[in-house]
């Protein structure tokens, strides 16, 4: 009775299904691009995953409620440039402390947002949209033209990416990336065995039933913006790690990028439904395609967002194909099940 | 209905407001602002984001987004450039890249319509792949020399002191608020907005619509495109590059939900006036553009949270009038018991 | 009346806009009674039991619990207080499972989900109520019946005191009622205060205790069952008397409209043949999932037939959507009103002429308006919709006048067959028979009906033949002599009958 | 955003511009005759404004040190005004403060254009409703709308300064390099590259070949993950050339952090204090890059004169640019209808010299 169809939920087989296109991916520019498949391609994507992903994570969990968060790409800019300019200022502030600040700075960006949100009760779309310029505004107005770079911080920082924590063979795995992946293992769980996490799910998938069923629905919506914005900190000091000169147009087009990765992760845009790991293995697709066109020798650097752009709706549509063919036949035994039970 | 009404009024009552509060600000600090001249530079500025903005208002209004349309406009501009650039008569260039327009439109509704796709994936995709397609074509280079009539439309008055676009904007205008608010088509785009299986149910054929929406938008934007071609007189790869969130910001502030089913176009029209003399004036007083958004940004949150707190406020106020009443009663019950 | 009440509510009033919803209204429940509540659609049944599970607050008035007055603030407030409460439109979370939806809301489980708990629960839950429903499902995609049974699991599910069923078995089939009958029963032994609303007062004399009547938001009476007679409680809800089941004229004519033989869908019903005359009634039967409504569907072309043939007066055709099905002159009134069948949002002159359109757009394709208010007001009086003007939000009419609503609606596409599903779901007496005889009316004109409905007593009445289907399949025609309430219900219940 | 360009001659060979930057503050009163040195009268009242691509980076501010120095020194009473648009909205918000700019009653407008020809249009109209367009750091390629030109360096010369760094880092064995350039839409970038190609082309360069031109957009995140996509598309690859100041840190950190840096050298224009680290480190032994806040100073300066009426913007015209001597107006050897003043030279940084 219990076989797989019904132990597995429909999110896992998007996840499976995303596996699957990565591979194809894989296999693809394999053929095609010499050394493709390498520890070096598998170090790449990993380490530049890493700061995407972990704003993924953060917009899965707005995203699941059935709001957006625009801003992040601003939080990631304002976070990774303050905490450059203090540990620049205070070359001996431990790394705890760094971490600490980013995340509470980001967190307190997206407790703004979530307050507005959820207790001022307007639409997610307008409070990002406007928080993004905002959040930008006043990191421009604060970094007055100022630039961090890589000599005025102190070199724990710089050196994180730089490090690997384990190899396997060629494959390295780096600080950045082990960050985020501990992330995404922390919030995969939340979201399936929380009673936080599931409220998510439930207010994204009928925020009146939620409301009416007496749901803390401004506290959940609240917290997942202030997750969001903590995460986006936490990206921002990876930010700063990565790339070491902040200047104050650092992070502009992050939101979009979480984004593509949250829909192409198979996260429903109309909340309800969707995994942090999905968000995940979107931005890993994401970036697979952009590495692969990158080294693609035959493709010049002006065909290139054309076809990223056809890959990703590709993509998004075969993920839809993949998952309502698997729903059919989901759904097909048990209703067998049920007929041949009356003869 | 009359409740909706009112609502709707006070909406754009509120826009109003702040429309007059920020022209008579601006009059005050910058005196050049009230000149004719200063009048039509604002809206001829920006005049290729508000025409895409009317068509906008109906994919947000039916419930989908367009984040291509900048794409389009980049398209449609450099599809302009390239095929002049190539001894095209610019006549037959500009009815290529209309058409492109189409083809695009009717390739992000084809996903989402007949597929079911979110449109905010489909557009997103779009967004980076029609940007492409403009870069595969035009490359690194900057193509300009237009003819003069094609220049000369997009830069210098037409009729009076008004130029071609303006006095397009206006026309597009009244079209759109006869087509979203007097036509039948304008009903079903409310409908399906709502709810688009009632209208299924209906025997509405929602994906025709949809489609039909998404050409709109691909030909509107590709139209704006070419305006803005012939206003800058020269055409790049980033052309238009990153105005959909200008234009969705102005349909959003007019008051149309991002859910679809409600909203209007006067809202939008207010909307539209509201940023442009806003950003005017803030741009005669030498604010920077960064502080610009920023401000728009701050509107945009305001013009929905004041209401809402207000809101929230009275009815506080109210429960808490009624309580006070409940407590005398209690009083009273438990005293005549 | 045994002891003190649990629950009482004193002088509750509440007004929405220029709605007087409830005027003074006062209701106690005690322990181990099952208080039903009647009243015609609007009178403020609704409003009572979200004032009492703190969704709405009263404007003025008292509420005490064990006689001490007490604030309801929120739904959660009201769980706590020992208040659940099956609404009568039932809100899933489409993505949950069946076995989070009815647990999500449950307070103080602690922090982390134990998903293996969850399932065995809600399947002991659920095999109380004698119902097969996989708990891993989703809740997307559920029939209505299916939804309410949740919802029921989900009352069932917290230790309550006051268990308030806001018409839990509009969607019901007999047998389900039978199921949902034996539990409050049960829970009634426990010394649970149970309200009870229905607009099927068969049910209401079955099970209640208590009955009360409403009218107009005040209440018009209160005592106990044996006190009341079926004529009086309808007087007292109408202010006047109804008849109750409207006497079917004979009206089917020779005229074969629709012939449908071996129609089937993939995955949801096969097999299933039947004809229509003009002039005719046929009645669809069956048990809650029978699948009754797929075949409607197929009909009207939203999930196409996939095998057999449909002939429409003599003319074989293919309908694979809607507007192919209106053409031939099929309308489809579907059973989720809320979901399916109007725009909330738009007036009530706008959802009558939603698929009739073309009708009122001038050449350039501009609504015209006037004609569009005279249809809808003409409706309006002959359907007798109560509301102020045809202007008013849909959503803003109680659940009795949507449902006049959208039959206007399909009424004016002046369809020849008309499929009903559950077209006197969650409305009232006087309106129920309103319906009645309008369906009468229209088959004296010719048209065609097939009527689903799971209210048994309202098919026999209704119609000329019955088709009773389970689960997916056809298993009897009746004509109207043979239709009997144990025939058709043994059919529905899987016992293949002779006839 | 950045854009460094030059032209000096080669690294170590000393600066010899073309105009003569000999300090001779001449004696030239208001009214400057042909062939004298024009010193603008201080003190007049004229509100400037400084335009940079958008706002938010380093190169751009200290342009504006510089003109802020100039404004001060000529007394001017009126306002020195630094706007500028956002990164994402920089090509219209460039436009529209040029439009307004004579709304406002502006009469200079300084501009490092972001939006090449398509700003044209609106620098017509802008000096045809009295307002000077002064370019700096980026020109309107066409050179319509504009007065004059200030250029950091010479344009043409800027090829062969990163043709030199190239063959001085690679050595005459040569080899495999790539450009890491902003975006395809900046004109001075692709002025540079294209004069760049002109001289790889002379035989004392034939040993180096140029494999590829990538794109960063300015981005830090960009430019970085292409700097390491042309590491692995070219194996062979020696050199990463990045003549944008955000291109070539982020190139020098990405060589750095996957440890290539013995394999792949990073060259370019750079800010010396973004820089040093991998200077010192061997990772970019060198790079070149001008001073901005002269470039501001210089254009305040020939802003100034222009908007004062006491220089006249035509092909001869001599000014005094006070601490940095006196220049010439002359035509621009890379825009034929084109006007420019010639800064230069930039400096050539490298261990010895980058951390003074
Ligand atoms: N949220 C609301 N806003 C405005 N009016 C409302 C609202 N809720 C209910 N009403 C109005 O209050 C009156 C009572 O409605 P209620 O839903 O309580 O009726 P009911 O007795 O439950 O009817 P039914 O049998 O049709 O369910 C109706 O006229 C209804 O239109
Ligand atoms: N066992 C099931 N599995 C999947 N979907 C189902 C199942 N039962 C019902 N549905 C869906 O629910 C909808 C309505 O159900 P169905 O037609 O079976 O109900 P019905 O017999 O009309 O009963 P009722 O009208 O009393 O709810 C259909 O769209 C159908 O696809
Ligand atoms: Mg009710
Ligand atoms: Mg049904």
């Amino acid at each position: 009775m219990h076989t797989w169809r019904q132990r597995m939920r429909p999110e896992q087989i998007r996840e499976l299904s995303l596996v699957g296109l990565i591979v194809i991916a894989l296999l693809i520019f394999g053929w095609q691009i010499e050394n493709f498949l390498s520890a070096r391609t598998f170090n790449r994507i990993t380490s530049s995953v890493a700061i995407v992903g972990m704003v993924a994570i953060g917009q899965t969990l707005v995203v699941l409620t059935r709001n957006i968060d625009l801003s992040v790409g601003s939080i990631v800019g304002f976070t990774a440039y303050f905490v450059g300019s203090q540990l620049a200022a205070n070359p001996g502030l431990p790394p705890v402390m760094a971490v600490v600040l980013a995340v509470l700075t980001g967190g307190a960006l997206g407790l703004v947002n979530g307050l507005i949100v959820a207790y001022g009760r307007v639409p997610a779309i307008i409070t990002t949209l406007g928080t993004l310029a905002i959040y930008r505004m006043l990191l421009i107005n604060y970094a007055n033209a100022r630039t961090i770079t890589v000599d005025s911080l102190p070199s724990w920082v710089v050196e994180l990416s730089r490090q690997t924590i384990f190899t396997i063979g060629d494959f390295a795995v780096r600080p950045l990336f082990a960050i985020t992946i501990a992330a995404v293992v922390v919030f995969q769980f939340v979201l399936a065995y929380t009673v936080f996490g599931r409220r998510l799910y439930a207010i994204g998938s009928n925020p009146e039933a939620a409301r009416f069923a007496g749901l803390p629905a401004q506290r959940t919506v609240l917290a997942a913006f202030v997750l969001c914005g903590m995460l986006a900190g936490m990206a921002g000091f990876l930010f700063l790690a990565r790339f070491g000169n902040i200047t104050a147009v650092a992070g502009q087009g992050i939101e979009l990028e979480s984004v593509a990765a949250v829909v192409v992760g198979g996260v429903n845009t109309f909340g309800g439904s969707g995994t942090v790991l999905g968000a995940l293995l979107g931005a890993f697709l994401i970036d697979l395609l952009g590495q692969g066109l990158l080294r693609w020798l035959g493709i010049s650097e002006f065909w290139r967002d054309a076809l990223l752009g056809l890959l990703i709706l590709l993509a998004v549509a075969s993920d839809s194909v993949i998952l309502g063919w698997l729903r059919r036949i989901w759904a097909a035994p048990a209703l067998r099940a049920e007929v041949s039970n009356e003869g | 209905m009359k409740a909706k009404l009112r609502r709707l009024l006070s909406w754009e009552g509120l826009l109003l407001a702040i429309l007059v509060l920020v022209a008579a600000v601006n009059a005050n600090l910058a005196p050049a602002y009230v000149s004719l001249n200063n009048q039509i530079n604002l809206f001829q500025l920006s005049i290729e984001k508000i025409i895409v903005a009317l068509v906008m208002t109906f994919i947000i209004i039916n419930g989908e987004i367009d984040l291509s349309v900048a794409s389009v406009m980049g398209l449609a501009a450099c599809i302009v450039a390239v095929l002049f650039d190539r001894g095209v008569p610019m006549e037959w260039a500009i009815v290529v890249a209309l058409l492109a327009g189409v083809l695009c439109g009717a390739f992000n509704g084809f996903w989402v319509a007949y597929v079911g796709l979110p449109s905010l994936a489909v557009t997103l995709a779009g967004m980076i792949g029609f940007r492409g397609v403009a870069r595969i074509l035009i490359e690194d280079r900057s193509i300009g020399g237009f003819p003069a009539w094609f220049t000369a439309l997009g830069q210098q008055p037409l009729i009076g002191p008004f130029p071609f676009s303006l006095i397009l904007f206006a026309l597009l205008f009244t079209l759109a608020l006869i087509v979203l608010q007097y036509s039948g088509v304008g009903r079903l785009v409310y409908v399906i907005g709502h709810n688009a299986a009632v209208a299924r149910y209906s025997g509405i054929d929602v994906p025709r619509l949809k489609l039909g929406l998404f050409i709109a938008s691909g030909l509107v934007a590709a139209l704006a495109g070419v305006l803005l071609a012939a206003r800058l007189g020269a055409v790049r790869g980033n052309t238009a590059d990153g105005f959909e969130l200008d234009i969705i910001t102005m349909v959003l502030l007019g008051g149309v939900s991002i859910f679809g089913g409600t909203g209007n176009l006067a809202g939008v029209g207010l909307s539209i006036l509201v940023i442009l003399n806003l950003r005017n004036g803030m741009s005669l007083l030498n604010v920077t553009g960064n502080v610009q958004t920023g401000v728009v940004g701050m509107l945009l949150i305001l013009s929905v949270l004041l209401p809402n707190l207000a809101q929230m406020a009275r009815e506080r106020w109210q429960r808490r009038a009624v309580q006070r009443k409940e407590v005398q009663t209690g009083v009273e019950t438990s005293v005549s018991s | 009346m045994q002891g003190a009440p649990v629950l009482e509510m004193r002088d509750i009033s509440r007004r929405f806009g220029s709605t007087q919803a409830l005027a003074g209204v006062s209701l106690r429940l005690y322990p181990g009674e099952v208080h039903a509540l009647l009243g015609e659609n609007g009178a403020g049944k609704s409003t009572l039991i979200k004032i009492m599970t703190g969704v709405h607050q009263p404007d003025s008035g008292q509420i005490l619990l064990d006689g001490r007055p007490v604030r309801i603030g929120s739904t959660l407030e009201a769980q706590r207080l020992g208040i659940a409460a099956i609404y009568q439109e039932p809100l899933m979370y489409p993505d949950l499972n069946v076995a989070e939806n009815i647990f999500i809301a449950h307070a103080g489980r602690g922090p982390l989900v134990d998903w293996g708990k969850m399932y065995r629960e809600a399947e002991a839950i659920l095999a109380q109520l004698d119902v097969r429903l996989d708990v891993r499902q989703p809740a997307r995609g559920l029939s209505v019946a299916a939804q309410q049974t949740v919802e029921i699991a989900k009352a069932l599910s917290l230790q309550v005191r006051v268990l308030i069923m806001d018409e839990p078995t509009a969607a019901l089939s007999a047998h389900e009622v039978e199921q949902l009958f034996a539990i409050v029963r049960r829970l009634r032994a426990q010394g649970v205060a149970i309200l009870f609303i229905s607009h099927r007062l068969e049910e209401v004399f079955d099970i209640a205790d208590r009955i009360t009547v409403f009218r107009d938001g005040r209440l018009i009476s209160s005592a106990p069952r044996a006190d009341v007679t079926v004529e009086q409680a309808i007087r007292d809800m109408a202010g006047r008397s109804v008849e109750q089941l409207f006497p079917r004229r004979h009206t089917v004519r020779d005229e074969v409209l629709v012939q449908v033989r071996d129609l089937g869908r993939q995955g949801a019903f096969h097999g299933v043949s039947f004809d229509v005359r003009a002039g005719e009634v046929l009645g669809f039967a069956g048990l809650v999932g029978a699948r009754r409504t797929d075949v409607g569907l197929a009909l009207f072309g939203i999930a196409p037939a996939d095998q057999g043939t449909i002939t429409i007066a003599g003319q074989p055709v293919r309908i694979t959507n809607p507007r192919q099905a209106m053409r031939h002159g099929i309308a489809y009134v579907s059973e989720d009103r809320r979901g399916l069948g109007l725009s909330l949002p738009m007036s009530i002159a706008a959802n009558i002429t939603l698929p009739t359109l073309r009708r009122y757009l001038n050449p350039l394709g501009l609504l015209r308006r006037p004609a569009e208010t005279d249809t809808a007001e003409e409706f309006r009086r002959r359907l007798a919709i109560r509301a102020p003007s045809v202007e008013v939000e849909v959503g803003k009419l109680s659940g009795g006048n949507q449902q006049k609503v959208m039959l206007s609606k399909w009424l004016n596409t002046r369809p020849r067959l008309l499929i009903l599903d559950e077209p006197t779901r969650g409305i009232d007496v006087g309106a129920k028979a309103e319906v009645h005889q309008m369906i009468d009316d229209l088959a004296a004109e010719g048209i065609a009906i097939i009527l689903i409905s799971s209210d048994l007593p309202e098919v026999l009445a209704m119609s000329d033949r019955v088709l009773v289907m389970r689960e997916g399949r056809q298993m009897a025609v009746f004509t109207r002599h043979e239709a009997t309430q144990e025939r058709v219900l043994a059919a529905a219940m899987g016992q293949r009958d002779a006839a | 955003a950045c854009t460094p360009q030059s032209q000096t001659p080669a690294p170590t060979s000393a600066p010899a511009p073309t105009s003569a930057p000999a300090p001779t503050s001449a004696p030239a009163p208001t009214t400057a005759p042909t062939g004298g040195v024009v010193s603008a009268t201080p003190g007049l009242d004229i509100n400037m404004i400084l335009l940079p691509k958008f706002l938010g980076i380093a190169v751009f501010d200290q342009a504006y040190e510089g003109a802020k120095e100039a404004h001060a020194e000529l007394g001017n009473k009126g306002n020195l005004i630094f706007t500028g648009p956002t990164a994402e909205n920089s090509v219209a918000g460039q436009i529209e403060t040029l439009t307004n700019a004579a709304t406002q009653g502006v009469k200079a407008v300084m501009l490092s254009n972001n939006a090449g020809d398509q700003i044209a249009a609106a620098a017509q109209a802008a000096q045809a409703a009295g307002v000077k367009v002064v370019t700096w750091d980026s020109p309107i390629p066409s050179a319509q709308g504009e007065s004059v030109f200030v250029a950091q360096v010479d344009f043409n010369e800027t090829g062969r300064v990163m043709a030199d760094m190239a063959l001085s880092i690679l050595g005459p064995q040569g080899g495999e390099f790539a450009i890491l350039s902003a975006s395809p839409d900046a004109a001075n970038q692709n002025a540079w590259i294209a004069s760049m190609k002109q001289v790889l082309a002379e035989p004392k360069y034939a040993n180096l070949k140029l494999v590829d031109t990538v794109y960063g957009n300015d981005q830090s995140e960009e430019s970085y993950n292409q700097a390491l996509a042309l590491v692995d598309k070219y194996p062979n690859l020696k050199l990463i050339m990045a003549p944008t100041t955000v291109g070539i840190a982020a190139a020098a950190k990405a060589m750095t952090d996957e440890g290539l840096c013995d394999k792949v050298k990073v060259s370019g224009l750079g800010l010396p204090s973004e820089m040093a680290s991998y200077t010192l480190s061997g990772c970019a032994p060198q790079f070149a890059l001008w001073s901005f806040k002269d470039l501001g100073y210089l254009t305040y300066y020939l802003a100034y004169g222009l908007a004062t009426g006491q220089l006249q913007g035509v092909e001869g015209e001599r000014f005094n640019a006070g601490r940095m001597g006196s220049y010439t107006i002359e035509k621009d050897p890379t825009r034929p209808n084109g006007l420019r003043v010639l800064m230069g030279p930039f400096t050539v940084y490298t261990a010895e010299n980058v951390n003074k």
